[in-house]
């Protein structure tokens, strides 16, 4: 049964030096206030997944907290590039960062392959691009019955995963709704979890379109009101669109980047 | 009324949706195009976004492939995972609408790296997203981007996305299901490619445009249908709504 | 687009003698009347494909329909046997059934990689069980990673398959809810599909649970109000229990069972 | 009170459940058993039905795994493949509870084929259902099934659940990630597979069962422990929450 924390001792009991962690969401509910705690938390050497680093990622990149990244795009979602993400990897800075590329698809397997215990997942995918030459991770595999070629990829299995979500009941279970992702897959793929969610209540009425992951399949839950923003929680807040266009000035400076993140991260 | 490059680009890709086909939309341009298609001509137009929202209908353009517009109007959000695996992958998407970074005389697509190599790049591009997937299994793709010779290269420096690969018989040896990317949407004019070939050839010119531009802006030796045609100029119907969509 | 016509037109459209049809419905919402109609539209040679034949299926093979059954549990739930399906295998009456065996586990993921696109699938499975020296159609697989052994299974692609919902809408949108099985996978599995409902509606306001199969992806919508009686569409009936019960009687005996069909059915 | 050799075995097997675990439980026997434990000594019991209903808490025993209960009262209802594939496969399960028309010395189980050969059965019963993989993927697995020399027998017409095997090692042999099924559970007492031999080994009877009733009702040379336990009988609250789960 997860036990409902504060965010602090969850990041600090759940991450550490080293880690693989995957902080999932798709443009929706990205679990910031978690990332940001990592940051405060100065962890160092991450294997940072995640099918979409967006802003969060490029936080935690330019502070120095990953080694490498295991991702399918990165970019800043209908604005451009992530410039911190950029600058590891063609200058280094703050430190070289070392990349896995996939596709969205195989990301997406990798995590479900993951949670069913599988060791690997097959997809139509990749074939004829230049990414299999790039990565020991993507590899042909026959179908047993009709001899057709496909793809293989290996399973994600995360050290920790972190979602967030709307709300817990008291006894942490936990329910999303809105644009889900991966991030039933992405728990589930996960050694420890950590959920944070935007409240706890005592009972969680039903939902259109909820997914619900119950307490026993989880390590910890935290609350963190707002804790996405500047991504959003559906029915709690709205994407603030205004910050992803200003995160790139703000991130395209060294300096200024780290200035920001001092003043309103640290 | 007068009009962008960028806007005549916008509505010729709007123009490639039919009614009532399902297409597979990114964001940026793909996501404009096809919903001033959805405004205009093709109200019945299904859009799929890779985030899991089957049929939204957004009224304003989102500005992320996650905005929460697009999930209160879909006819159904599903994972992230069931999207490409469900309903990309089997091929039940007619058109998939794709941007790039650099595309080649086959129509491939790099959004990966530019220049160096790959461990080393000169410029780092966001990566593959959806892409190579919607490339593979869409009945079919449009492309969308603006002509220039940094984008259009002899070769792409990496690729993302197969197009037609190295030519006639590609795209059937390496088992891709869909008829590729037919169709290339510039704000110069519009390319397609040879049945025979597989090139890349100009077959419209956006008004105002001499095939001479489209040439120079193209970086190999642009092949040119017999019959180049001048595209329609945007209707002022399809200006007011793609404006309107723009800042609602 | 999904033409909503007469129970009848769709089942004389869609299913043709020979062809491999899956009715699916786990426990709940099982399409009994389109099973009926098939019988009554007198169908042969029939590939009849379920996870859980239930009563419909010793209906449809008791009247002769099939030539053989793909299957993982063939039962009456929660009473015992279904005697007309054991009578064929049995006794080859009124003809002989092959069948073709599998675990749940392995049902499922057939569908699954039916509804994906892929040639098979890979489960955890049916290792030191009798049942891969039965079929063809389970076989070990290689991690192209690890190297370890799991179990492939080919994907199930019916040539129809058949649901029944709570409702649709105008447009051939439809609606299910409750335990909802794997017949979204079926469906998307199938080359085409009918699904039958309780009713068509105006709007399909959101329901907690929910799976909305859009139009495009279905052939056929049929209105076919309490057609999943003696199962259920939760919401607008509950399980026939006392059927279910009572059908161990009716089914026990061949003459008995024939003329309970000419009354009920034909 | 009194009761039946029916109802002791369904309170002995809802006895071997503790508290706050994970139950993947089949209809009939094991539904019974785990809801009595849930109302008695295990009130935070996780059921698990293979319909996909997550964290059931039934009021009154449903007939088929299916039954409307199930979804009402679940955390979530999640599909078929899900169910197997993200909650059953990887070992989230701490105890999965199977019957059996057959089983054998090392607590193999039949549920497909009785005599003749597997293409003409004497007798064709249901079939594997969710059981092969329960059996090999729950962290461990009681059996729930009436003890008699039809049965219990010394090999078993048709492997549908792997228990142990043909004996020591073979689990491990076979990757199966489960413990197995080290208790079975009987109308006459309870038997546990041994840590060496992997054999079932009588070590408790039912009040009122002689060990040599129990070897009578085997089909081989049942092994018994050093020291056979009677199991206490139910207690007065047991059978009146078990007769209330049945006829409500």
């Amino acid at each position: 049964m997860a036990e409902i924390v504060s965010l602090a001792d969850a990041v600090g009991e759940l991450v550490r030096d080293g880690d693989a962690v995957a902080l999932e969401g798709f443009t929706h509910l990205i679990p910031f206030a978690a990332g940001q705690e990592i940051i405060r938390q100065r962890r160092r050497d991450l294997t940072l997944i995640r099918m979409t680093p967006d802003v969060i990622y490029d936080q935690l990149i330019g502070m120095g907290c990953a080694r490498r990244l295991v991702f399918s795009w990165g970019g800043n979602p209908g604005v451009g590039s992530l410039h911190r993400l950029r600058d590891a990897v063609e200058n280094g800075w703050p430190r070289p960062l070392e990349l896995e590329e996939h596709s969205h698809a195989g990301m997406a397997n990798r995590y479900v392959a993951g949670a069913s215990g599988l060791p690997f997942a097959v997809l139509r995918g990749y074939v004829g691009t230049d990414l299999p030459g790039q990565t020991a991770n993507i590899r042909p595999i026959e179908c047993p019955f009709t001899g057709e070629v496909l793809t293989a990829v290996p399973a994600l299995r995360p050290d920790v995963s972190v979602i967030h979500a709307q709300r817990a009941d008291r006894q942490g279970n936990v329910q999303l709704w809105g644009i889900t992702g991966v991030q039933k897959e992405a728990v589930l793929a996960a050694k420890r979890s950590l959920v944070t969610v935007e409240e706890v209540v005592d009972e969680l009425t039903p939902v259109p379109g909820a997914v619900v992951l119950p307490t026993w399949a989880l390590t910890r839950v935290a609350v963190a009101p707002n804790g996405a923003h500047p991504s959003y929680a559906h029915g709690y807040s709205t994407r603030d669109n205004d910050f992803y266009v200003a995160w790139d000035d703000i991130s395209r400076d060294r300096d200024r980047f780290t200035a920001w993140m001092e003043t309103h991260v640290l | 009324m007068s009009y962008s490059s960028d806007e005549m680009m916008c509505v010729a890709a709007s123009r490639a949706l039919r009614d009532r086909t399902v297409c597979f939309v990114g964001i940026g341009l793909p996501s404009t195009a096809a919903n001033l298609a959805r405004r205009t001509h093709a109200p019945r137009l299904v859009l799929i976004y890779e985030s899991g929202t089957l049929g939204a209908k957004p009224d304003s353009l989102p500005l992320s492939i996650g905005d929460g517009i697009l999930a209160d109007t879909a006819d159904s959000v599903v994972s992230v995972p069931e999207v490409f695996n469900y309903w990309l992958q089997p091929g039940r998407v007619d058109v998939g609408f794709l941007g790039a970074a650099q595309i080649d005389r086959y129509a491939n697509i790099n959004t990966t790296v530019i220049g160096g190599d790959y461990r080393h790049p000169k410029v780092r591009l966001p990566g593959a997203g959806g892409a190579p997937e919607i490339a593979a299994s869409c009945r079919e793709v449009v492309v969308v981007v603006r002509q220039n010779r940094r984008a259009f290269v002899q070769r792409v420096d990496f690729v993302t996305s197969v197009g037609f690969g190295t030519g006639p018989g590609d795209r059937e040896r390496l088992n891709l299901s869909g008829a590729g990317p037919r169709t290339v949407i510039t704000d110069l004019g519009i390319l397609t490619a040879d049945p025979d070939t597989c090139e890349l050839t100009l077959t419209h010119t956006h008004p105002g445009v001499a095939v001479e531009t489209v040439r120079a802006a193209t970086g190999w030796d642009l092949a040119v249908a017999p019959d180049v045609t001048t595209t329609p100029p945007p209707t002022p119907e399809e200006l007011t709504v793609l404006r309107q969509l723009r800042s609602p």
